[in-house]
């Protein structure tokens, strides 16, 4: 079994959620060399939106990927609103926030449980995931869908969080909290998970520097990168919470890595509903978009989401760009990858959290 | 003649053929049910296995244009039969002592792995790179978990038999227990009871050891191909297979019987069989993920067969 | 016979997710209808399966881009007669917030014949089941009339 | 050693946390944004709910004999964003929390909000105008509600009649109105 | 902190550029972001290597018209540099014909599938790239889809669009509303 042969991983596979193309060069069970194809899922978003309107990209963003659905849109509003000087009011801030947190805890449960499913360890992954129903329940019962919240606009937030639903919100904050300590405990010990997860795509702190990774990836490596530190937007700096890091870059404490996260993002979501002020939670009537450039950047659940918006005072943009976490990191695949085991490969990819919509647009 | 009339009916109807069927599915049926309850899930109705072949028979057969058409076919249909054979030589206590003269170790140590050959041939019938991956994840696995077995065998045969009477037979075996108590509970034979306990999940592809047809990697590996009815066949085989490996190891282990009626008899024994099948399957599969090839290698090699080992070498001492 | 062959039939649907470039909302939802406990399709007889070569109910989702149209048909062609298509949310009818982009194929039907359609973006799983539910109908319809074999 | 056990052993003395669907209704959230339901009687064909609309969902077209406007809401375009909803100046558009929409394939055009708006009608020459529902004008409280009824002209014309004694600024007030 | 790196990418353009060829701009939040305009696209492979010695990374490169319906010829690639926080953002204008700009991802391991993506979606040449393959858009499409934008109108009524709602409009049946009428 010596001899080289080609693996053709995709583009429709069902460890990945979304088509990928992978040329996996494998010699008996190891892989030697892998080659990437992309654009299957490549809409061309971006010509869209500088074909639609400043209200429709608020949903058209929403769609770039729906596990992040909520990031692309509040940086594309924040783009805008730092283009033409909006304040946006702090009870605003604190709901696009609380809704950044709530998809960022359903995300990563996502994640470590699809980790589970590629690992055969179906009922830990059930599990994990109907933890994640808890959020789930949350976006449904509070913004009206299980994806696409749908929880923002241009100046503001299309929802408010009443005492009913911010009583809801706190239950299940509550039924969450010690499952997700007791998730954490599994993935900790479980002694099938750290067999296989542990030393597995090992991506160094030099690599992950060189390779400019982002998000949960790089943490995991030990960058302390995180953008709601790093550049504050919304009302993080007021919030208390701390940049989750780790040094050993493999699988295995990128998805302690998200567990914590998920963790610190349920504090973040308390201290929002208790100190989050009274007030208006959008501004009135439609804001004009002048003409000029603008950046914003957030942390999406996966890392970096910066966008770059250019008006040229229409009602379109002139340019609308975007750039997702999953784009940095997939080069770094191919050091993660490098002579692992055909089994680790799903396991490898599904720990940067691909989001291929995202990266294709 | 009537020797002829009675293998007829052992092949065909019972405890091989359409008895070892309704078994197997129905065995399925339960695991499938349970390992639902185990993740807080209500389980498809016990009957699902049999559902789920009645609707493959119904379906379109593909063949791949590549793949070589007779070996494609023939896998399942050999493999199915080979299994059925099997289960009508396996005894069962105080009901059917297996086709006499027939029901030997050594005849089933050739007729074990045809399941595992039929996955093989597939795998490399298909001629797509997945199979030919489940292949060879097959056949090392199956040398791993063969070697334990083996060891085991021998284990009880010098067990029953004393030391240099090879009691190759399983006929001899379980004579052993009737008149001197099962082995289950003889301390000497532990080790090879939990060897043979991590046999069954390694054979049967569970849990630690679903490695040759792991969905995520190899995308069921040899069946990625199959459909219709020649995936009924292996599904079929499979279920057979549970019947009859779950059926060796109450053989060996415990055989005896609860009475003298013939209806109790059988009742006791397929709770046997389905107890250890809650155990070494079901629960197994529900809490355990799966290894890397290498690493199902090392469980076998490093703990099943020296298990096994030990209980051979007590087994022979104390004699 | 074909009618009480159909009910039995229909009681062992397997199911296929096949994503023609979604935004992979639909996907997610799918596989959480698929999968865990609380919506359960075990208990219709639902398996979720990895080869395209043992479905019955194919679940469709995204609004089928240029690159991978080639690809997703030629999965679906692997699929065995007889099957059932989903369309899960509105992509593959009408391309949904992608309609009229150049890398989009929009009308899926031109290729595929779209059994049942799930509108939502994305449906919640209830809304799936009942989708399943209706492709459950469609099937043993086909399956009275007889009509199992590639047309 | 193993934790997942004593998971397992929970799962199965909690029994299954299956719901009962679809052999029972589901539950739905009173806030679920369901299919969008258009009301006839509150509409002003402002098309601002078009404008919003990234799937272009909306489309609104002048019957033959220019009575009024055919409104299609087309579900099977609709992305469910409620952004409509929430920019509807009247409310006529409003998400309901209705979500059976799985239908077969061979109605995928008839899965659609359908209404005809008809047009106003002004009160003194009969001009069209755009709709003025009732519930809209009690809405506005408007001070002169049947100048509201008017087609720009006649309003023009009806302002001049009585603009010898008009206050300049009751008058700004009011052709806001239109 | 914010301070230093600005300092230190202010620096880094200055000395090549002189003095206010960088223009800094906040947000409500206090963070900064710098602006430079470059006209000259030779510049940018001098530029390139003094921010990667300063450490920044490359954000990401956005290509666009100068016209987004191309009535007026010109394209400009913004590069966005991230330094600890602080944005500096390098427009290059690429007015010839056809356009070329060097490539950076000598510097910038990162710009590789930038530059491809804007080779594809605005037909821009990258000169020295060290893999210039398609990367998104299939090779049935034409490179260059963004560089030639259709019209909203257009667009609006899109060829399938309009097809599939003259099916609804014609209807499969007909509305609740005619029937009524008759």
């Amino acid at each position: 079994m010596s001899s080289t042969y080609t693996l053709p991983v995709g583009p429709l596979h069902v460890a990945l959620e979304e088509p990928m193309y992978f040329d996996v060069k494998v010699e008996g069970e190891t892989v030697r060399a892998v080659e990437l194809a992309a654009g299957h899922v490549h809409r061309g978003m971006e010509a869209l939106a500088m074909n639609r309107n400043w209200f429709q990209n608020i949903t058209l963003t929403e769609r770039v990927c729906s596990l992040c659905s909520n990031s692309h849109p509040a940086t594309y509003c924040m783009a805008l609103e730092n283009l033409a000087g909006i304040v946006v009011p702090e009870r605003a801030q604190y709901l696009r926030v609380i809704a950044d947190e709530v998809k960022r805890i359903a995300s990563h449960l996502f994640n470590v449980g699809i980790m589970a499913h590629l690992v055969g360890f179906d009922s830990l992954f059930m599990h994990a995931m109907e933890i994640r129903e808890i959020m789930q329940d949350v976006k449904e019962g509070v913004y009206g869908n299980r994806m696409n919240l749908g929880a923002l606009t241009i100046g503001g937030c299309r929802y408010d969080i009443d005492e009913e639903s911010k009583g809801f919100m706190l239950d299940q904050l509550n039924k969450l909290k010690p499952l997700v300590a007791e998730l954490h405990n599994v993935y900790d010990t479980d002694p099938l998970i750290k067999t296989r997860t542990q030393g597995i795509g090992v991506l160094p702190l030099d690599k992950a520097i060189e390779y400019e990774v982002v998000g949960p990836v790089a943490r995991a490596s030990g960058v302390n990168y995180d953008v709601r530190r790093k550049v504050p937007y919304a009302v993080y700096p007021e919030l208390d919470f701390e940049v989750q890091t780790d040094t050993a870059g493999d699988v295995h404490s990128r998805a302690m890595l998200r567990i914590r996260e998920a963790v610190e993002s349920v504090s973040i979501l308390e201290q929002c509903l208790e100190r989050m002020p009274e007030g208006p939670n959008q501004l009135p009537g439609f804001v004009p978009i002048p003409k000029g450039e603008a950046i914003a950047r957030s942390e999406a659940p996966r890392g970096e989401v910066f966008y770059y918006v250019r008006s040229d005072g229409t009602d379109m943009p002139q340019r609308l760009k975007w750039r997702v976490p999953t784009y940095m990191n997939w080069e770094a695949l191919q050091v993660m990858m490098a002579g692992c085991q055909v089994a680790d490969i799903p396991l490898i990819v599904n720990s940067i959290d691909p989001c291929i919509s995202c990266t294709e647009r | 003649m009537s020797n002829i009339l009675e293998a007829t009916f052992a092949l065909l109807i019972f405890p091989g053929g359409a008895a070892a069927l309704a078994l197997g599915l129905f065995l399925k049926g339960i695991d499938r049910r349970v390992a639902a309850r185990l993740q807080r899930r209500v389980g498809p109705p016990l009957i699902q296995p049999a559902l789920d072949i009645l609707k493959l028979c119904t379906k379109e057969t593909l063949i791949p244009t590549t793949a070589n058409e007779a070996a494609f076919i023939l896998a399942p249909v050999l493999g199915l039969a080979g299994v059925l054979v099997t289960a009508a030589l396996m005894p069962i206590g105080g009901v059917w002592s297996g086709v006499t003269g027939l029901g030997d170790l050594l005849l089933l140590l050739y007729l074990l792995p045809i399941p595992a050959m039929a996955f093989m041939v597939a795998g490399s019938a298909s001629s797509s790179p997945y199979g030919a991956l489940g292949f060879s994840r097959e056949m090392a696995i199956m040398f791993a978990y063969e070697m334990p077995l083996i060891a085991a065998f021998l284990a009880c045969g010098a067990r029953a038999g004393g030391v240099g009477e090879a009691a190759m037979s399983l006929q001899t075996i379980m004579n052993y227990q009737y008149a001197n108590g099962p082995l289950l509970f003889d301390p000497v034979m532990l080790p090879a009871l939990a060897a043979m306990i991590i046999f069954i999940p390694g054979t049967m592809s569970v849990g630690l050891f679903d490695i040759p047809e792991a969905e995520p990697e190899v995308i069921e590996g040899p069946l990625l191909e199959y459909s219709g009815p020649l995936l009924a066949a292996f599904n079929l085989m499979s279920a057979v297979k549970l019947v009859i490996v779950l059926e060796l190891v109450v053989a060996l282990f415990w055989p005896n019987p609860l009475g003298s009626s013939v209806i109790v008899n059988l009742i006791w024994h397929v709770a046997k069989c389905l107890i250890l099948m809650l155990v070494t399957v079901t629960c197994f599969r529900v809490s355990t993920g799966r290894l890397r090839l290498e690493q199902g290698f090392t469980v076998f090699v490093k703990y099943a067969a020296p298990l096994a080992l030990v209980s051979l070498g007590l087994a022979s001492i104390l004699r | 016979m074909f009618k009480s062959l159909g009910s039995l039939v229909t009681r062992s649907p397997w199911i296929y997710r096949l994503n023609a470039g979604s935004c992979n909302g639909c996907d997610v939802e799918m596989a959480t209808t698929a999968l865990i406990p609380r919506y359960d399709v075990e208990r219709l007889g639902c398996k979720y399966c990895g080869s395209p070569r043992h479905a019955d109910i194919v679940l469709i989702s995204g609004p089928l881009t240029l690159r991978v149209r080639d690809k997703v048909l030629r999965v679906f062609d692997e699929i065995p007669h007889p099957k059932v298509t989903v369309a899960v949310g509105v992509c593959p009818v009408t391309g949904g917030a992608f309609r009229d982009s150049y890398t989009c194929d929009t009308a899926l039907d031109q290729y595929i014949n779209l059994d049942v359609i799930v509108p939502g973006c994305p449906p919640r799983p209830q809304a799936i089941i009942e989708g399943i539910a209706k492709a459950l109908e469609v099937w043993k319809e086909r399956m009275e009339e007889g009509a199992c074999s590639r047309s | 050693m193993l934790p997942f056990l004593k998971i397992m052993v929970k799962n199965l003395l909690a029994g299954p946390s299956t719901e009962a669907f679809p052999f029972a209704p589901a539950h739905t959230p009173a806030r679920f944004r369901g299919k969008a339901n258009h009301d006839k009687n509150k509409c002003i064909l402002c098309g601002i709910c078009r404008h919003v609309c990234a799937a272009g969902a909306i489309q609104m077209r002048v019957v033959e004999d220019g009575s009024g406007v055919e409104y299609v809401l087309w579900h099977n375009s609709c992305v469910f964003c409620g952004l409509c909803a929430h920019y509807c100046p009247t409310k006529a558009l409003t998400m309901t929390d209705d979500w059976h929409l799985a239908h077969r394939g061979e109605d995928r055009f008839a899965v659609r909000e359908d209404s005809f708006v008809r047009y106003g009608q002004c009160s003194t020459c009969g001009a069209r105008i755009q709709p003025r529902p009732a519930v809209i004008v009690e809405a506005l409280g408007t001070r002169y509600p049947d100048r509201f009824m008017m087609c720009p002209s006649c309003k023009r014309e009806s302002l001049a009649k009585r603009s010898v004694p008009a206050k300049p600024d009751m008058e700004t007030s009011e052709t806001s109105d239109e | 902190m914010n301070e230093i790196a600005q300092k230190i990418l202010t620096d880094a353009v200055t000395t090549l550029l002189g003095e206010d060829s960088v223009h800094w701009t906040k947000d409500l939040k206090n963070n900064s972001y710098g602006w430079v305009k470059l006209c000259e696209h030779g510049a940018l492979e001098l530029l390139a290597p003094r921010l990667a010695a300063a450490r920044a990374r490359l954000l990401t490169i956005t290509a666009y018209r100068t016209d987004k319906y191309a009535r007026v010829e010109g394209r400009e690639i913004a590069y966005h540099f991230d330094l600890d926080g602080v944005v500096l953002t390098v427009s290059v204008c690429v007015d010839e014909d056809p356009p070329r700009v060097p490539s950076i991802s000598r510097w910038f391991r990162n710009a590789d599938w930038n530059e491809r993506e804007f080779m594809e979606l605005y037909g821009i040449i990258v000169e020295n790239h060290p893999n210039p393959r398609r990367l998104f858009i299939d090779k049935d499409l034409d490179s260059g889809q963004l560089d030639k934008l259709i019209p909203l109108s257009t667009m609006m009524n899109g060829a399938s669009t309009k097809t599939l709602w003259e099916k609804v409009f014609s209807g499969m049946d007909m509305p609740k509303w005619a029937k009524e009428a008759k």
